[in-house]
């Protein structure tokens, strides 16, 4: 850009300038604690579920595997969250025991639980609005086959610290990349993105990329191909 | 332009130009589908998205020595996209074992550079929103997300039926890929385990489809060495995954622009020399 | 100032632009106007599509219960792949041009809705008091339901029951006059020759799912290979096709006989005479006033009356006579309209070629069986004449059963307007039609997969062959069946049809063929009985032939019509389904303006070019189209395409070009009973 | 202070010296712009909200006007660079007295270019995945990297003069950013050379990969298409002659004399050379073009052009009309001091430029490339227009107010004087 030459008091300012400083940091911090405090609540809503459902009770007290609820289906699809019929298998009825006067509040709970449940739901066939902390977006195909076998295929019997050991039981595989909900005998509010509709623990593409885009899994398997594929369509539809 | 990929599974076409009548149910099957939205007006083909046309083609004869011809035109599944190295954002790439050439929409942002790319007018605009009738959406599948307003859509090969074939080997325990008797690696879904709906909907059964490398595939023995065979607009180097069979030269010969003076092409590599 | 100035550079440190930045792209991605894929268990279930014509079997995929594609059947005897109106059919649940709920006429002229009980009790009331001066057209020529229809209209005393005008009536119609107590069949499969003369095998006539399995089974794909020496091997079967429209069938036929439209039964009498020449007899009582007829016919007559080149002429009749199991064919170029005598001559020739009741040849199947006790047979109901009836009866009541006839039958306008002389009209239809739309009572019945329904030897099949098709759909309109509404009312006038609902009568009609268990049935499976009767008793009849083979008169400057059918334009009683109208090609529809085909040297003739603005001119009634010069088109003809004009059903039907019907005339067939509409001609000239 | 009423209310904004219009007149001058923005908007409101199927572009044509506006101003907006090149890194000093032009209309085409970008691509509220998913193999990916750098780099360029009006100056902050940016000037001149060239030539490359479109695809060095040069030199020869033509219609409507004539030729002069270069080697191109890929794509030369609307007439005119003929008028000295001709040669030149990106962008679509497909026609409707029309207006406004208060003109109180 040409100057126009007629430079004047450049002196004067540096005084000026430095009393600016203070709404400036004033501004700053407001901006830095409304961003990382404020504003994380304002984008999430808590949503509930429609009762208090243990999964607790049913694998530690019932000694329910995962599979039985959430299973594959023939196709090689999964079936996500089980639906009424299959909830329905157990408890057409209330299971639990009306507590008596000297019952704990815990007991309680699971007996209005599951009567809210029975009434509610599986007597007038209503299929239940679970929120489901992990969905998956429409834009993912997410093969719940592809990992239950192939990943375990190396990782229970490879050498080094990525061998994640035999398991005692086929939840522990589960747990692998699932939460111990069985530990959990309260129902964390699902954590919902007001812009996205996601739910807060929704995976981004990086933490897929962890294991897809992993170096590791650029080795040739004999076969021709590499072990877990970063292609788009791999995980994309 | 960036190397060129080779895989050792190539899902392909042969379709057979002497079968196809120009009937449409490709077409409307693959609508129904890949969740196309209908459109009421439909007279503006430049602005009807079909992933799947079926182009009429002349002899250009008089009466009565007129002939005809239909060529139902997928996305060609470029080995050289022309598409795929022009994405700024990398929404299409063909990166997976089976080369086809994937499109991933959420990540489109609607340049269309890669449909000024494409000679075979195989990407299409979202130019409004998507509607259907009310109630319609019902009739939506599941396996294939739907598009907004603003993205480049194109066929995928039904690609979700490829994922849904090998969750099927999968629960069942079989490798999705296995060393075939030729000694090669070839993909251990049956021949009809994974059909796209187009393929699937023709009763002529003029397109085939399957795995171009696999030599006990139909779709490999029809065009493997079959001077019938040729791909569109071959010269350019695209190296697709489509294959068109006819016995008229005429039709073969409209598959590539050719000067006055030129032979009609002898299909030349047929198949990638690589494996 | 500076606040501002520090907020956004502190802000810049916080998740805030950033999330946001992130999060509205993944909002841009699930819009919430936009539908989400909504998920559940795939399953499948069997069905027939009752929508389609052609009789195609379909397996439907649902999804946690909804229905949402329809796929091939393989293994069934009409089955290997769908059409482009049976693909559609999940979709057409959902059609704009549905009907919801049963909507009764008011006094405004509009509708207004009611439930159905009520409705059925006007129903009841309008059959009790029109009685005998009911009459009932049924748009579906292979249910059972037409056995409900037929022995109610006998129950109240009527006997005006009608099918929309087919293939199957002008064969059936050719039977009974033949003195063949049977239904033709047709054996392609087994067939190595097959001449279709104006029936479009791959797309409109008969079976046309099976048909295309069989043309895709008799020819190989093209392999050839000038290395490895293979040459391209024949195909099984030759599939040769005269036509006056280079249409789908022409398109893979070799080869295409271009003959003028309306002239398929003067070919086949040239092709006789032909075959008399070379000796061939048939064992009929008449079969010499069949050959003197036939002897005028000679080959520069024939290329004289139908344009056909005799040099192809006589290469096909040498095929034929070179064949193991030759089959000629005889249809409309549109599926309707050609009368019995074409049918007639057809027969004469395959019974030329000796191939009645042969392997690939012509069958006489058994005729359709009935089980409810005063139904009447279906030759019996194809015997009436719908097209000459509508225009001079005047019924008290009129029934409609999956009928269109105000669209479907040759001069709509008259038909319309000879339906608004009956006092009360009634359609039972799936779809507004324009038929449904000038009715008193609108009455909603389900489609085929919203219903239990069965099928029973559609024409153009090879041996008689019975499906049932259950409802694999719950209907989430208000719907009923016909069949089981009119037994409904049946039962209140107190009636005993024998059945009580139309489940019942399948069920027997399932233990009749073959002791069917209905439940094996409705999954998929088909009831396939080869038996055939023999043609005792022939007559060639011609008498009839000679009066009923004569080439249409036409004015000198005029163009003969040659309407051309595509299933993918749907029926008349579905309009275009809403993905189907994305199949036309560039230039078949010019925003709301149709196009008609000509060759550039009619075109010529007429002075005109490609893209010209034409008026069509039957003498009566005119439509406006567009020019499109196309070579396959015989000379001094203008094609046009059916399945256009819709006034009714839904958006993806209206505002396309003009009903061809218009056009159209139906003229009496000498000796038949039947009409004719192949024939027409019309003044072309520009707008 | 007595108020004289004869001065225009907002005269102490005014540069040094310099007399302006009445402020009523400016407004109206204002309003009217105002107007043509507002229908602009009104279209962009459309493309937004209800998609860009609200015009004529469709799948054959996905490009189409605005893709062509874009690449053209880009192009006629590279006087910008190529004259900070000029002036400060080969100190050709009297270049001085139009680069302040040249980067202002530098800055407007670029954001003007930009905004008719957003609206161009389906998706604008993803456009940042063309940094954070950038493919490095597509030239378009190049384009949006350097186009948003240089846009920048012009922003710092536009700073210091927005500074130097008469009353910001005044505040010492603002007089030390634009004094220091001066210093650092030809850096950014540096930087939007290198910058310019390559997103040019990157906007070039676009059409010369297409290998699947015979008549944009070009051979070329290494993975640059010789489109790619073409494009920079193109731009170069083009961009100094529109500033040239910008100056002067400021100077028509504003009835006094900005830039020297002198300056004017010397611009003429340097855009002569550059489209002589330009011209040399887009001959050879089309020369291979026609000898080369047009054979071995199996297509005869004529099959490129189709009808009156794709005719040949319009490769004569760019190459010759419009690139030949302007060409010579500036490279011969006793005919560019001749002022009508000069400016006639300028606008030939840009016309010719401006067709070039017309039909790289139209008629390569146009054609069929399926052998059995026909060719296709394009003509944008309004709403295409709208948003061009409101760059023009756009680009009037920034110039009336730059001109009206910035000290974009050094010569301007010496020639009026």
């Amino acid at each position: 850009m040409e100057e126009n030459r007629h430079c004047t008091n450049g002196g004067k300012s540096r005084s000026k300038c430095a009393c600016g400083a203070v709404p400036f940091l004033a501004g700053a911090i407001v901006a830095l604690a409304f961003g990382w405090w404020v504003f994380p609540d304002m984008l999430f809503s808590k949503e509930a579920q429609p009762f208090f459902f243990s999964h607790g009770v049913h694998v530690n007290d019932v000694g329910a595997a995962c599979a039985d609820c959430h299973s594959f289906r023939e196709d090689g699809s999964f079936t996500g969250l089980p639906s009424l019929a299959a909830c329905a298998d157990c408890h057409a009825e209330v299971m639990t025991a009306e507590p008596g006067p000297d019952a704990t509040a815990e007991q309680r709970t699971r007996y209005e639980a599951e009567k809210a449940f029975v009434e509610g739901y599986v007597s007038q066939g209503k299929e239940v609005p679970w929120r489901a902390h992990q969905k998956q977006p429409d834009n993912v195909f997410f093969s719940h086959a592809a990992h239950f076998n192939k990943c375990f295929d190396c990782h229970l019997t490879m050498q080094g610290e990525l061998n994640l050991g035999k398991p005692d039981s086929p939840q522990k595989l589960c747990m692998t990349c699932h939460p111990s909900l069985e530990k959990l005998d309260k129902n964390p509010p699902v954590e919902l993105n007001a812009l996205t509709d996601y739910s807060r623990t929704t995976m981004k593409m990086w933490e897929c990329e962890k294991c897809h885009a992993h170096p590791g899994h650029f080795y040739n398997d004999g076969k021709g191909r590499t072990a877990a594929n970063n292609a788009c369509s791999t995980c994309h539809k | 332009m960036s190397a060129k990929k080779e895989f050792s599974v190539k899902w392909g076409m042969a379709i057979d130009l002497d079968k196809c009548t120009g009937c449409g149910a490709c077409m409307v099957a693959c609508q129904a589908e890949n969740n196309l939205a209908p459109q009421a007006d439909a007279s503006n083909k430049r602005r009807v998205m079909n992933w799947l046309v079926v182009y009429e083609l002349s002899n250009g004869k008089a009466f009565p020595d007129h002939e005809v011809a239909y060529l139902p035109r997928p996305c060609q599944q470029c080995a050289e996209q022309p598409c795929a190295t022009v994405c700024p954002v990398v929404a299409t790439e063909r990166n997976e074992e089976g080369g086809i050439v994937s499109q991933v929409t959420p990540r489109c942002i609607g340049c269309r550079y890669c449909m000024a790319a494409c000679p075979y007018h195989a990407r299409y605009f979202n130019w409004f929103d998507p509607i259907w009738p009310k109630g319609m959406e019902k009739a939506l599948t599941p396996d294939v997300s739907m598009r907004p307003r603003g993205v480049v859509e194109k066929c995928t090969f039904c690609h979700h039926r490829f994922m849904q074939a090998k969750d099927v080997l999968r629960t069942k325990g079989i490798d999705v890929y296995t060393r075939a008797v030729d000694g090669k690696h070839h993909c251990a879904i049956p021949e009809n385990g994974y059909v796209t709906s187009c393929a699937e909907a023709c009763p002529n059964g003029a397109i085939v489809f399957g795995d171009l490398n696999n030599p006990a595939h139909k779709v490999y023995q029809l065009v493997t060495g079959n001077d019938n065979a040729f791909r569109l607009l071959e010269r350019l180097g695209t190296d697709t995954a489509v294959y068109y069979i006819s016995s008229r030269e005429w039709v073969r010969r409209l598959g590539d622009n050719y000067l006055p003076d030129e032979e009609t092409q002898k299909p030349q590599q047929i198949l990638p020399k690589k494996h | 100032m500076k606040f501002v100035a520090g907020a956004s550079a502190g802000i810049m440190a916080t998740p805030v632009p950033w999330k946001l930045l992130d999060d509205v792209s993944i909002w841009t991605q699930n819009w919430s106007w936009i539908p989400r894929n909504q998920y559940g268990e795939s399953t499948y279930a069997h069905a027939v599509s009752k929508m389609d014509p052609s009789g195609v079997p379909m397996r439907i995929r649902l999804v946690d219960g909804r229905p949402v594609r329809v796929l091939p059947v393989e293994d069934h005897p009409l089955g290997g792949g769908l059409t482009a109106l049976s693909v559609a059919e999940v979709q057409m649940l959902y059609s704009p041009g549905r009907v919801k709920r049963p909507l009764l006429r008011a006094a405004d002229g509009g509708f207004t809705e009611l439930d159905w009980p009520a409705a059925a009790k006007i129903l009841q009331e309008k059959l009790t008091e029109a009685g005998k001066n009911t009459a009932f057209i049924s748009g579906d020529e292979s249910s059972s339901t037409n056995e409900v229809l037929s022995a109610f209209a006998k129950g109240i005393g009527s006997d005006q029951v009608f099918f929309m005008p087919s293939e199957g009536q002008c064969a059936s119609v050719a039977a009974r006059l033949m003195g063949l107590e049977a239904q033709f069949g047709y054996d392609l499969e087994k067939s190595d020759y097959v001449l279709a003369i104006g029936a479009n095998l791959l797309e409109s006539w008969g079976t046309v799912v099976r048909n295309r399995r069989i043309f895709k089974e008799s020819h190989p794909h093209p392999v050839r290979s000038a290395a490895k020496g293979i040459k391209e091997a024949a195909p099984m079967a030759v599939l040769a096709y005269a036509g006056s429209v280079q249409n789908n069938t022409a398109a893979v036929a070799r080869p295409w006989l271009p003959i003028y439209p309306g002239s398929e039964g003067l070919l086949a009498l040239g092709i006789a005479n032909m075959l008399i020449a070379k000796g061939r007899v048939v064992d009929a009582a008449d079969f010499d006033a069949f050959k003197a007829l036939a002897a005028k016919f000679t080959p520069e007559e024939v290329a004289r009356l139908t344009g056909v080149d005799p040099k192809k002429l006589e290469a096909v009749v040498e095929g034929l006579l070179k064949a193991k199991a030759p089959l000629v064919v005889v249809g409309s170029e549109f599926g309707q309209g050609a009368g019995a005598a074409p049918l007639m001559a057809a027969f004469a020739v395959n019974a030329l070629l000796g191939n009645i009741n042969r392997p690939g040849g012509l069958v006489l199947m058994p005729p359709a069986q009935t089980a409810m006790p005063k139904a009447e047979a279906r030759s019996g109901m194809y015997a009436k004449d719908l097209a000459s009836w509508i225009g001079t009866a005047k019924p008290a009541l009129l029934v409609l059963h999956e009928a269109n006839p105000v669209y479907a039958l040759p001069d709509p306008e008259s038909v319309a307007a000879a339906l608004k002389n009956i006092p009360f009209k009634v359609s039972f239809s799936t779809f507004m039609d324009e038929s449904a739309a000038l009715c008193d009572l609108v009455l909603p019945i389900g489609m085929g997969i919203e219903r239990t329904d069965d099928m029973e030897s559609p024409y153009g099949c090879g041996g008689s062959v019975y499906c049932v098709t259950p409802a694999v759909v719950e209907a989430e309109q208000d719907v009923r069946s016909t069949a089981n509404a009119l037994l409904f009312v049946a039962r209140k006038m107190g009636m005993d049809l024998g059945f009580e609902t139309l489940m019942d009568l399948i069920k027997a009609k399932a233990q009749q063929y073959g002791k069917a268990k209905f439940d094996v049935l409705a999954s998929g499976k088909a009831l396939v009985d080869d038996r055939t009767v023999g043609p005792r008793g022939l007559k060639l009849r011609a008498d009839i032939l000679g009066k009923a083979l004569q080439p249409a008169a036409k004015a000198k400057d005029a163009l003969c019509l040659a309407p051309y059918a595509k299933l993918s334009m749907g029926t008349a009683k579905t309009g275009i389904p809403p993905y189907n109208n994305k199949t036309l090609r560039a230039g078949d529809l010019d925003g709301t303006a149709m196009t008609v085909l000509m060759n550039a040297a009619t075109a010529s003739k007429k002075g005109m070019a490609n893209g010209d603005r034409l008026l069509l001119d039957s003498g009566r009634r005119r439509i406006a189209a567009k020019l499109r010069v196309y070579e396959g088109v015989m000379n001094d003809t203008v094609a046009v395409c059916l399945g256009f004009g819709h006034t009714a059903l839904d958006e993806f039907s209206q505002n396309k070009g003009a009903n061809v019907m218009e056009l159209m005339t139906a003229a009496a067939e000498p000796g038949t009973g039947l009409s004719v509409w192949t024939g027409t001609a019309v003044a072309v000239s520009k707008a | 202070m007595e108020i004289n009423y004869n001065r225009p209310i907002d005269a102490d904004l005014f540069p040094e010296g310099a007399s302006r219009c009445s402020f009523t007149q400016f407004s109206l001058w204002m309003g009217f712009l105002t107007a043509i923005l507002l229908v602009g908007l009104y279209a962009m409101f459309l493309v937004f909200r209800y998609g860009i199927g609200v015009t004529h572009l469709d799948d054959h044509f996905g490009f189409g006007l605005w893709i062509t506006f874009d690449l053209a101003v880009i192009a006629l907006g590279a006087g910008a660079f190529f004259t900070g090149l000029l002036r400060y890194i080969l100190n050709i000093d009297p270049l001085k007295n139009i680069i302040n032009l040249a980067v202002i209309f530098g800055f407007i085409c670029y954001t003007g270019a930009m905004l008719v970008l957003v609206l161009d691509i389906g998706q604008p509220l993803r456009s940042w995945f063309g940094y954070w998913h950038a493919n490095v193999h597509s030239m378009l990916t190049e384009v949006i990297f350097c186009i948003t750098c240089y846009c920048i780099v012009l922003i710092i360029e536009y700073i210091p003069l927005i500074f130097e009006q008469k009353q910001l100056n005044r505040i010492p902050l603002l007089h030390h950013i634009a004094h220091n940016l001066h210093v650092t000037m030809p850096l950014f001149a540096g930087m939007g050379a290198f910058l310019s060239t390559f997103h040019q030539g990157s906007l070039g490359g676009m059409y010369g990969v297409l290998f699947g479109r015979p008549y944009a695809f070009r051979d070329g060095f290494f993975i640059w298409p010789w489109t790619f040069f073409l494009f920079v030199l193109s731009a170069a020869a083009s961009g100094p002659m529109m500033t040239v033509l910008v100056g002067t219609i400021m100077e028509k409507c504003t009835g006094k004399k900005l830039i020297s004539f002198d300056i004017k030729a010397l611009m003429g002069k340097i855009a002569g050379t550059m489209l002589l270069v330009y011209l040399v080697f887009k001959f050879l191109d089309t020369g291979a073009w026609i000898m080369s890929i047009a054979p071995r794509s199996g297509l005869e030369f004529d099959q490129f052009f189709h009808g009156w609307i794709y005719g040949k007439w319009l490769l004569v005119a760019e190459l010759l009309l419009c690139g030949v003929l302007p060409c010579v008028i500036l490279l011969k000295k006793n005919l560019r001091e001749n002022p009508a001709l000069l400016y006639t040669a300028g606008l030939l030149d840009c016309a010719g430029i401006t067709i070039n990106r017309y039909v790289l962008t139209v008629q390569t679509l146009a054609f069929p490339s399926l052998p059995f497909e026909q060719w296709q026609t394009y003509a944008p409707n309004w709403v295409e227009w709208a948003p061009c029309f409101m760059v023009f207006a756009y680009a009037a406004v920034l110039l009336s107010l730059s001109y009206r208060y910035l000290p974009v003109f050094p010569q301007e109180k010496q020639l009026n004087g």
